[in-house]
């Protein structure tokens, strides 16, 4: 069985950025001030946590900054923390050639956030499989149809708290 | 009762078998089909007249060329359309047209009928230079025509696709 | 009549029949086996000596599997669909010879017989895309009427500069007027043309384009299976062979060989077999070689390249018989307008020269490779 | 009287064809539902799951140790990358240092890897053109990387041979012989490929200036690999950011000009030349030594978060790694190349022929068991 609760007890992983990353974790306070972004790092990337009504204006704001040009949107996914979900971007930019995580937390029981398929056209079948997986709802997508699961799927499988049918002769 | 004689009414009953088949047929394409069959049954008599090379021509028009765009014209186009089409309200207008064409030509080939027909085929050759030489203007003419025709297919054909 | 002849007639049908049978396995073990050696492979190998029952054993396989059937096809039609094609396939052979007066029956107009004839074969295709009622198999079936119908055209104004030189369209005589040199030699351009126009009437590669099977899934025959996908199989066998029969009668000097006595039927049978599989095998290695063309592409080569080429090698021909020129200078001419031809084709398929299609080698500074 | 205009009535049906999930030249379980207009296509919706096994989600109830076979069956034509990229992710959170040999040995593999699936690219492509020879060709070169793989790491296919900390095994004795032997043949493949098909008037005719798409809206698109460097960006995580031991070997990124799919398809070929440069190098540089840096099975790697890039045949693979210090993963996301890609098909099939999207979809060279994870 999935282990359900967070070992607190268990040590935690020492950051350890690269230049690149120093560089855009001394840069980030100042260009996201408005946001009051919580600026931290995870083992490798600079992680910036902003609230999930402010997505789409920290999105277009590091992605036309000059210093930042963050044009390339290489991931996007949800974390089921069970008190939250967490949605989690991961950011490039091909000109600079450094990489930061934009988070933002939505409650599971209503999940849903401003979509970024503007900004990136990528970030299209992205949302779909969370919206599929997870449920979180992204305002504005064009076309939030099932992706990955058929139509009429019951429940969010990606969520740590789905129950897996059993399993069923055909 | 002769082997011709014979070979002229199977051919004939295909003929009008097959024309039968196009008017009362309710599914387009089979019309289209039937009218092959037909086709090909004239293209048999030509053969049994002996006029050979009309009824290759037969053959390579109408089987070949006119069956195949008739039928990809209404493959391409709405098909469902064509079936309402054939319901068409103006049919006993079509009966009066067609009775008062087979009369006509019912008469005419009584009255003009010759008692005996010596059957003679005209060689390939003999065809050739009479199209070229005694009709060479009538011919010119048609292929001007078709010509005009064609060029007339290819510019509607353009309006559609580039503005 | 006399019943006799009768009795003749049905005796040569069914001769032919038989022949056209065994010709179609032989293409197919040849097919096989050729196209394995191309690719490195074996080809068939297990059953008979070196594969050759094969294609008996597939035969049977077709004739004993089952005849699956959408609920959704035209029945009829669909049951009409491949004797349609295979009808006039067959029926052509009634005037094409194999050897000095080795034909059913010889007809005056032979050549204009053969054309009007397979025309009739696209009906069948096209009806059984429809009857099938699967999209691919329409989209096959359209794609066969456009293709077949326009290349109709370049293939008998091939066979027209062929008609003119021989002044006439009795397949025999065509073969006989070659006795001293082969319009091959005589109209290079006449023989490209009608290979190319065949290639396409056969839908083979590069012009395998109605049964694409990486695009409709093998078009009209998709939903097919079975005994009647195998007339349709057959059918397009004959056909190669006699499109390559034609090819050699008409190009290539039929049973006639330098040296050998066409007087001697199975000499003359054996030596026009020998020219038509070896044409054969080019079309099979074509076959190995090329990609598909895109339907388009395939239309504008027809009608932008083939038939107006066709009409030119007409026109020449028309020159060279009105005013008397002598042969090597209608070959010659007919080599120059294909060299140019083929020259002006190349140049507008590739917009510039090799160099320019490769991929740049981005080797970035030393520097920036070394920051991370 | 009866409404004789043909106003409308007349006009060509657009017909609705179902391409795929079972169609040849989907390259799996992928389905288009494509409207044509004749041959041409007018709109199209991808659709895609049909192979949704939920590998992510199965990997939160897996041992890491066993996550590893998971992720083989992810792009199962490119295995041991694969692999590759999930360990570094468990060793990058845990600190872990992977022993020289095993890196080696792991870049060997992994570039060998590479000329695999582009291999098989090729052939396939040729197939989605209507070529059925190159397939052979190529498949006859693959095969002895197959059996290359075999001698190295016992399987053909679903290796699990790169384990976290290093490699399962040594490589067999005469390994450098055999691959010298190995890549010599594969060149010689290579140019024979290259030659049948590159160049071919009718493959420059139907791939030359098909399906182009241009480096903003690619990139718009993450587009990644061979797909976006066709575009004429050279973006590769092996030089922007080298992992594992990919700074010491010198090699160029092949680019494209126009991103047509002739040159997402000559990018791939030149790849191939360039990652057997890598391989040449790496063998002459491969230290002795030990090929594991041991530790415990059951693996419980501290808390934390950790992104790790990677460059796969098809493209930019990442993996999201969230661990709360259990043996088994909290979280595990794959940036999936061949799913970005894919992305992109609606852009580059609008307006195209039916035969076009056939030879598009296989320039994006696409593995649907990573589309749909």
């Amino acid at each position: 069985m999935v282990e359900r609760h967070r070992r607190e007890e268990a040590p935690q992983a020492p950051v350890d950025l690269d230049d690149k990353g120093r560089a855009l974790e001394l840069l980030l306070p100042g260009i996201l001030a408005e946001f009051q972004p919580e600026i931290g790092a995870t083992v490798n990337l600079v992680s910036v946590t902003v609230k999930s009504q402010d997505v789409p204006s920290v999105c277009r704001l590091v992605k036309e900054d000059p210093r930042l040009s963050f044009n390339f949107l290489m991931c996007l996914c949800v974390v089921d923390y069970e008190e939250h979900l967490q949605v989690v971007y991961h950011l490039y930019s091909t000109d600079m050639k450094h990489m930061m995580v934009l988070k933002a937390n939505v409650s599971p029981e209503e999940p849903s956030l401003p979509s970024v398929t503007s900004l990136w056209t990528g970030a299209d079948w992205y949302e779909r499989e969370s919206h599929d997986l997870f449920g979180v709802v992204f305002e504005g997508h064009p076309n939030m149809a099932p992706l990955l699961l058929y139509e009429g799927f019951e429940g969010f499988p990606g969520r740590r708290n789905y129950e897996m049918p059993e399993y069923k002769e055909w | 009762m002769s082997l011709s004689l014979v070979v002229f009414y199977l051919l004939g009953a295909v003929c009008l078998g097959g024309a039968v088949g196009v008017v009362v047929s309710r599914n387009v394409v089979h019309s289209a089909l039937l009218l092959l069959v037909s086709l090909m049954g004239v293209a048999g008599l030509y053969l049994l007249l002996l006029a050979e090379f009309l009824a290759l021509v037969q053959v390579l028009i109408y089987g070949g060329a006119i069956t195949i765009i008739v039928l990809f014209v209404i493959m391409l186009t709405r098909v469902q359309e064509f079936r309402a089409m054939k319901d068409n309200p103006q049919w006993p207008l079509a009966v009066v047209a067609a009775l008062a064409m087979f009369v006509l030509l019912a008469a005419a080939m009584i009255k003009g009928a010759p008692s005996e027909t010596t059957r003679q085929s005209v060689s390939f050759e003999e065809l050739g230079s009479s199209l070229f030489t005694q009709w060479a203007v009538p011919f010119e003419v048609a292929s001007l025509v078709l010509l005009v025709a064609l060029i007339g297919a290819i510019v509607i054909a353009r309006e559609g696709g580039e503005e | 009549m006399s019943a006799l002849e009768t009795l003749l007639l049905v005796l040569a049908i069914f001769g032919v029949l038989t022949g056209l049978s065994v010709i179609v396995l032989s293409l197919i073990w040849l097919e096989r086996k050729f196209l394995g050696r191309m690719q490195m492979r074996m080809g068939p190998m297990h059953v008979g000596p070196f594969g050759l029952l094969q294609p008996v054993a597939d035969a049977v396989k077709l004739m004993a599997k089952e005849d699956l059937l959408s609920s959704l096809v035209d029945r009829v039609v669909y049951w009409v669909a491949p004797l349609a094609v295979f009808v006039p396939t067959f029926m052509i052979w009634v005037t094409i010879p194999v050897a000095r007066d080795l034909v059913i029956r010889n007809l005056d107009m032979g050549l204009f017989y053969i054309i009007a004839f397979s025309v009739l074969s696209i009906v069948g295709l096209v009806t059984a895309g429809w009857a099938s009622s699967n999209k691919y198999a329409v989209l096959g079936g359209f794609r066969a009427a456009a293709q077949l119908v326009s290349y109709e055209i370049p293939l008998i104004l091939a066979v027209l500069g062929v008609a003119m030189l021989a002044q006439s369209m009795n397949l025999e005589e065509v073969v006989n007027s070659q006795s001293t040199v082969v319009y091959a030699l005589v109209q290079p351009l006449g023989l490209v043309i009608f290979f190319i126009a065949g290639l396409a009437e056969l839908g083979r590669t590069p012009f395998d384009i109605h049964p694409a099977e990486s695009e409709v899934v093998g078009g009209p025959f998709v939903e097919y299976s079975g005994a009647h996908w195998a007339v349709f199989f057959l059918a397009e066998y004959i056909n190669t062979f006699a499109i390559a029969a034609l090819t050699v009668l008409l190009f290539l000097g039929g049973w006639l060989f330098p040296g050998i006595s066409g007087d001697v039927s199975a000499l003359g049978v054996l030596v026009f077999l020998v020219k038509t599989y070896l044409v054969i095998l080019v079309v099979f290695w074509i076959r190995g070689t090329y990609p598909r063309l895109r339907i388009d592409q395939l239309m504008s080569l027809g009608w932008k390249v083939l038939v107006p080429l066709a009409l030119v090698n007409v026109v020449i021909t028309a020159s060279y018989m009105f005013y008397g020129w002598s042969a090597w200078s209608l070959s010659l001419m007919s080599l120059a307008i294909l060299g140019a031809a083929i020259w002006g084709l190349s140049k507008r398929m590739r917009t510039a020269p090799t160099p320019e299609y490769t991929v740049k080698l981005y080797v970035p500074a030393p520097e920036a490779s070394n920051a991370g | 009287m009866v409404d004789l205009s043909t106003e409308g009535q007349l006009d060509t049906v657009q017909m609705m064809v179902n391409m795929g999930p079972q169609h040849p030249s989907t390259h799996g379980v992928f389905r288009m539902v494509l409207w044509v207009d004749g041959e041409r296509i007018v709109d199209l919706e991808p659709h895609i799951g049909y192979l949704h096994r939920g590998s992510e989600k199965l990997c939160e109830g897996e041992l890491y140790v066993q996550i590893v076979t998971l992720f083989d069956r992810m792009d199962y034509i490119s295995n041991l990358n694969n692999e590759m990229i999930f360990c570094r992710a468990v060793e990058r959170l845990m600190g872990l240092a992977v022993p020289e040999r095993a890196e080696y040995i792991r870049v060997i593999l992994c570039e060998l890897n590479r000329v695999a699936s582009h291999l098989l690219f090729c052939g396939t492509f040729g197939i989605d053109a209507g070529a059925m020879t190159p397939i052979m060709y190529a498949f006859r070169d693959r095969e002895k990387i197959q059996s290359m793989f075999e001698a190295v790491t016992g399987a053909r296919m679903m290796h699990n041979y790169i384990r976290i900390g290093g490699v399962k095994g040594d490589v067999p004795d005469d390994f450098s012989q055999r691959m010298g032997a190995l890549l010599k043949v594969l060149r010689q493949g290579i140019n024979e490929t290259d030659k049948l098909l590159s160049f071919s008037e009718i493959f420059l005719a139907r791939t030359k200036g098909i399906g182009v798409i241009d480096a903003e809206t690619a990139i718009a698109y993450g587009m990644s690999g061979p797909s976006l460097r066709a575009c004429g960006v050279p973006m590769d995580v092996r030089k922007d950011e080298p992992y594992s031991v990919y700074d010491r070997f010198d090699f160029g990124i092949p680019i494209g000009e126009k991103g047509d799919s002739w040159d997402r398809y000559y990018v791939r070929v030149e790849e191939m030349r360039q990652s057997m440069r890598i391989i040449e190098q790496a063998l002459e540089q491969m230290p002795d030594g030990p090929t594991i840096t041991p530790s415990r099975l059951v693996l419980r790697p501290p808390q934390g978060e950790v992104y790790v890039r990677g460059e796969n045949p098809r493209g930019e693979i990442g993996v999201y790694l969230v661990s709360n210090g259990a043996d088994k993963p909290y979280r595990v996301k794959v940036r999936p190349p061949s799913f970005c890609n894919l992305m992109a098909i609606k852009e580059l099939l609008k307006d195209t022929y039916i035969a076009d999207a056939v030879v598009i979809l296989g320039s994006l060279d696409i593995v649907l068991g990573e589309v749909d994870r």
